[in-house]
């Protein structure tokens, strides 16, 4: 391993010369090259998360549905009937910028290891995307490159892709966001942990040849800033290949089933190093490893380079000797390949062989817990440090703002993006993409019964403009989707893509973000079941927009009264439920017309957005309402114009005949808590009852048109076509 | 009656097809490892990405033991019945006419669709009318029907174009708007929109249901006489 | 012995990957290019080079759509 | 001109279309064939053969995981 010659291979490697005093006092020698290579990548941010742990800390983690915490590979929810469902939300930024293609196939691939290390067949994908302004070739470029990848991992491997969200905006120009979620089903008591267990048991890798992919990756990729030398990372791109996933997947599911399994665990990233480290330290045993062993895709490769190679679609199990026997006739039916790479000892120490020599020896604990933990050094800048948005809206015609608005990349249609994805495949789909506001998917397709809603957000801008509020409102977003289908949240899993913590104001927002995670969990008592962490998405530019993205998985009665978005029934009452406080800076018209962010968001009353959401609910369950939507971004007369789209019919609203001061900021301002429902008016007096409500039209047309306090008249046709503006970007 | 739904290792559909034979008969799964086809009716070869698909669709799953016992299968008379991948394994394999080729866009493309029946004279469509259109999914990414002229004309000719793309409905640039063909003897049939995947109100249409049914109604049809 | 197959779409059978390198180059600034087709190229060692045109045949090429070529280097390069 | 454009894997990079045909080979009854590669064809006719290793980076090829190989031809044999 030779390193820069003018710089030691610690500091080449990512580690502080302090860490790397610690890493010899902890071996009681000089580490050989792989021992470095092996601790630089345990070590790393993306492993130790060392800038984060003491943060993660403050998330609730406890509620009377969990079933797996955060620690393992994914976490788990009860959804009653003796079923799980295990989901994580994972980044994959950085390769992704690299080559989005691959980067995003291979986080799909990821995501999903993850899910069936833990014995749950996957059974939904989520996407949560970030990109500059498409007006940016490089923008297009990724966006294409990333949508792709992202298909063609799922729909290969026969994984429906139900959901996500995608946002484009400067700061995200140079560095990318690719997150993926998974969520899969398990039988509760099939819920399988990772901890490594019984000395004298087999250690077996299974799946894909180790080659030279990623090597380095968790350091140099996934941890340093971007810069122009980009083209030097380039060998370390990682291919995908979901059919061999598709069938180590199927392999470990059979084997779990069939109980051959002690322990699974993915292999992610800094491969082997990490997986084995993680096993041992959680069963607190120790591992021998022979790395003569590993089945290799190019000859000659060092130690160190088996060790810490990103090969994709790889699984290491533990097994009693006895049940070798059976885990190989699996692997052969499936045509996977599977080797007896090591076994569990009482050593504690990861030792990595070659034959009969011993090439690495470290203590598991010093490798896994031992990595220095760093406090924050926040500050709140003086400042807002993102620059203003460039102006492209002049009008302040009503009209004309609600098309520039359905026509902006980050309101209008998603259409383009998600037919890329089979949203279809394992026929529990009830709710596709654009149909309602969360997706829903029953639990069992043969019997039909038990269902969940699904959700992915996360307005980078907002958290931009405040850390804390814009967090707060991601959580609300999505337990708002829930509502809309009727769903009580039962779990959340968050993945945290921020700057480098090193910078104070990055810093800051970062911790103003997680306490406001933690707040609005909290508040809607639903505890974390896990997450993700990437830090350093900076480019020369400065940092992304703080961008913690949340996903929330929540339970139905009934699949069958999930609300669509859309209005459904001509005469049917239109009211606005919910007394949000819409807000015109941070907002999407802010952005179009080149305002700067403000430095705060107003307060949200937390308990009471919490009450309306769950008046929507029980609406919703009741199977009164013919519509429910939240209003999020563009704000109401964006809501409504959805309403409208979604169920191809129009609808007149009569506002009152006293003109409000700002009717600009009152159309089209944000802030959560608000609902635009649809339905028969004795269902519209009803949830009048549990929550604020103004009725305020009717259903019908085919236009939507305000007659009062101003006039406005938008055709259908045209709100479709402003609302079509995406496909110009997969052209 | 039996269906028999052809699982390859990298099936995608295979238990969404299997639900949806169980509606309207027995089903089971059949290993493209074996040769046996457990004496069921029909064969299914359902959607998804058969041997990952690579080199061309359905290239390299034609060769696989269970297709040399479909091949003999179809050739006694036997029903089989290609959804999606399994419409370009059989026509890889020979036993359709024809071609599929990457879609138009160059993209893999899921939405619903109409199709209308062109012949309802098959096993697999005889409970619909001639005409009678049907809203179903596609999802796939090489989906472009292409027959040559000659072969177009001789398919017509003998009744072999089943199912069409209503117009405005083609989605990946299908000659002739092309969704579905059988061969000659109209036992065997292939197409790219999913039917098992318009089985059910709760999460679909249901007009594939009808597909399913012919063919169940059919063989039961042909055991008792 | 290394052979390549290069593997064409059949004329006059639509190349919508030939067209949108076309559609896509006059944005990039190169004019004069024209007749874009893409296909395959497979790559390997064999044994026997005589049989490679039943493996194109049977496996690598479908001859209803696609064309193919062979050439066997006797001569390797490293 | 017409000119021929081969974009194979990199080396080292995992190749999972080659892993495929060369598992499939055995039950085909093709045995001695080894170190499948598929990779893509580009054909083409340009006015300036200069500009094509530009083009191949720029469009063609994916030059973080393909290497691309030009060979011009000045007779063209139809
Ligand atoms: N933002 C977060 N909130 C809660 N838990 C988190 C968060 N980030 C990471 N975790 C948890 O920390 C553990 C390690 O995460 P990670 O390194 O991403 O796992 P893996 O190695 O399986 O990819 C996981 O159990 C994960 O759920
Ligand atoms: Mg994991």
């Amino acid at each position: 391993m030779s390193a820069n010659a003018t710089v030691p291979a610690h500091q080449a490697l990512g580690l502080t010369d302090s860490e790397f005093e610690l890493i010899g006092e902890k071996l009681g020698r000089e580490p050989n090259g792989l021992e470095l290579a092996v601790f630089s990548l345990m070590w790393s941010e993306h492993c130790a998360y060392k800038h984060s742990k003491k943060l993660l800390g403050q998330l609730p983690t406890e509620g009377k549905h969990l079933l797996l915490g955060p620690g393992e590979n994914a976490g788990a929810v009860t959804v009653g009937g003796g079923k799980a469902i295990a989901f994580k939300v994972e980044s994959h930024n950085h390769p992704s910028a690299v080559e989005p293609f691959q980067g995003a196939a291979t986080g799909v691939g990821g995501i999903l290891r993850d899910v069936f290390a833990v014995g749950a067949r996957p059974i939904a994908i989520l996407d949560s995307l970030r990109f500059g302004e498409l007006s940016s070739g490089r923008s297009r470029y990724l966006l294409d490159g990333a949508v792709s990848g992202i298909g063609h991992y799922g729909n290969s491997i026969g994984v429906p892709t139900v959901g996500g969200e995608v946002y484009f905006e400067g700061p995200y120009e140079q560095n990318c966001l690719v997150n993926a979620m998974c969520l899969g089903i398990a039988d509760e008591d099939r819920l399988i942990r990772s901890a490594a267990a019984g000395v004298g048991n087999l250690l077996v890798l299974m799946g894909a040849r180790t080659g030279r992919d990623g090597i380095g990756g968790a350091s140099v990729l996934a941890s340093a800033e971007l810069d122009s030398e980009d083209a030097s990372k380039r060998p370390t791109v990682q291919i995908g290949d979901p059919f061999e996933e598709k069938r180590v997947m199927e392999a470990c599911l059979e084997l779990l089933d069939r109980g051959t399994l002690a322990s699974l665990q993915d292999l992610g990233a800094a491969g082997l190093a990490s997986s084995s480290s993680e096993m041992a330290s959680k069963g607190e045993v120790g591992l021998d490893i022979d790395v003569g062993k590993v089945p290799l895709r190019e000859e000659d490769m060092e130690p160190f380079e088996i060790m810490v190679s990103e090969s994709q679609e790889r699984m290491l199990c533990v097994i009693e000797p006895a049940k070798l026997g059976e885990l190989e006739e699996i692997c052969e039916r499936w045509e996977v390949r599977s080797a007896v790479i090591g076994e569990v000892t009482d050593s504690r120490r990861l030792r990595i062989l070659r034959g009969d020599e011993v090439v690495g020896d470290m203590p598991v604990e010093a490798l896994v817990d031992d990595c220095p933990l760093y406090d924050l050094e926040p500050t709140a800048p003086t400042e807002q440090i993102y620059p203003a948005p460039p102006r492209v809206l002049d009008s302040e015609d009503p009209a004309e703002v609600l098309l520039a608005l359905l026509s902006s990349h980050n309101i209008a249609s998603r259409r383009p993006l998600f037919e890329q994805y089979d949203c279809l495949v394992g026929s529990r789909t009830v709710r596709r993409p654009q149909e309602a506001d969360a997706a829903v998917l029953i639990l069992d397709p043969e019997e039909g019964n038990g269902a969940i809603a699904v959700s992915i957000d996360g307005n980078g801008r907002r958290v931009a403009c405040d850390p804390y509020a814009g967090t707060v409102e991601a959580v609300l977003e999505c337990a708002a989707n829930l509502a809309c289908v009727g769903a009580e949240p039962l779990g959340l899993t968050n993945c945290l893509n921020f700057g480098n913590p090193e910078k104070p104001h990055v810093a800051w927002q970062l911790s103003e973000s997680t306490r406001g995670l933690a707040d609005a969990c909290r508040a809607l008592d639903v505890p974390v079941v896990g997450g993700n962490v990437s830090l350093y998405n900076e480019s020369g530019d400065g940092p992304i927009y703080p961008t913690p993205v949340v996903g929330m998985v929540g339970s139905l009665t009934d699949a069958a009264l999930a609300a669509p978005t859309g209005f459904r029934r001509k005469g049917d009452v239109v009211a606005f439920c919910g007394e949000p406080m819409p807000h015109l800076p941070g907002s999407e018209l802010a952005k179009l017309q080149g305002e700067p962010l403000p430095t705060e968001l107003p307060a949200v009353d937390l308990a009471a957005v919490r009450g309306w959401q769950e008046a929507i609910r029980e609406a919703v369950r009741g199977g009164e309402l013919s519509s429910a939507h939240d209003m999020a971004d563009g704000g109401f007369l964006v809501a409504i114009a959805e309403c409208c789209l979604a169920g191809g019919i129009g609808a007149s609203l009569d506002l009152g005949d006293t003109p409000p001061a700002a009717w600009l900021g009152w159309l089209f301002g944000e802030s959560p808590g608000g609902f635009v429902v649809s339905g028969p008016t004795e269902a519209i007096e009803d949830l009048a009852e549990s929550i604020p409500l103004d009725r305020f039209g009717t259903v019908g047309g085919e236009a939507l048109v305000i007659e009062r306090p101003i006039e406005l008249s938008v055709s259908l046709e045209r709100m479709r076509e402003a609302s079509g503006a995406l496909a110009e970007a997969f052209l | 009656m039996k269906f028999g739904v052809v699982r390859f290792p990298g099936s995608c559909d295979e238990m969404d097809a299997l639900l949806a034979c169980r509606r309207y008969a027995d089903a089971e799964l059949l290993w493209h490892g074996d040769q046996d086809l457990k004496g069921v009716d029909v064969v299914v070869i359902p959607g998804g990405f058969s041997y990952g698909d690579y080199l061309r669709v359905g290239a390299i799953a034609r060769f696989s033991p269970v297709m040399g016992a479909v091949q003999e299968h179809a050739r006694a008379g036997g029903l089989v019945f290609g959804i999606c991948n399994g419409f370009q394994v059989l026509c890889e394999a020979g036993l359709l006419p024809g071609a599929l080729l990457p879609n138009n866009g160059l993209r893999f493309l899921c939405r619903q669709v109409e199709v209308e029946v062109v012949n309802a004279d098959t096993p697999f469509t005889h409970g619909s009318d001639a005409g009678q259109v049907l809203s179903v999914p596609v999802k796939h990414m090489s989906g472009r029907y292409y027959a040559p002229e000659e072969m177009l004309g001789e398919m017509d000719a003998h009744g072999q174009i089943i199912l069409r793309y209503r117009a405005g409905f083609n989605p990946n640039g299908s000659v002739a708007d092309i969704a579905g063909v059988a061969n000659e003897a109209k036992n065997v049939m292939g197409l790219m929109p999913h039917p098992e995947h318009a089985v059910d109100p709760l999460t679909g249409s249901t007009d594939g249901g009808l597909l399913f049914e012919s063919l169940a109604r059919h063989a039961d049809a042909l055991a008792a006489a | 012995m290394k052979a390549r197959v290069l593997i064409r779409p059949k004329e006059g059978i639509l190349d919508p990957q030939g067209q949108a390198v076309e559609r896509a180059l006059p944005a990039l600034g190169f004019g004069g290019v024209s007749e874009v087709r893409v296909g395959r190229l497979v790559e390997l060692e064999v044994e026997d080079p005589s049989r490679i045109a039943e493996l194109c045949e049977r496996l690598l090429a479908n001859t209803l759509i696609e064309d193919f070529e062979i050439e066997v280097a006797d001569e390797v390069t490293p």
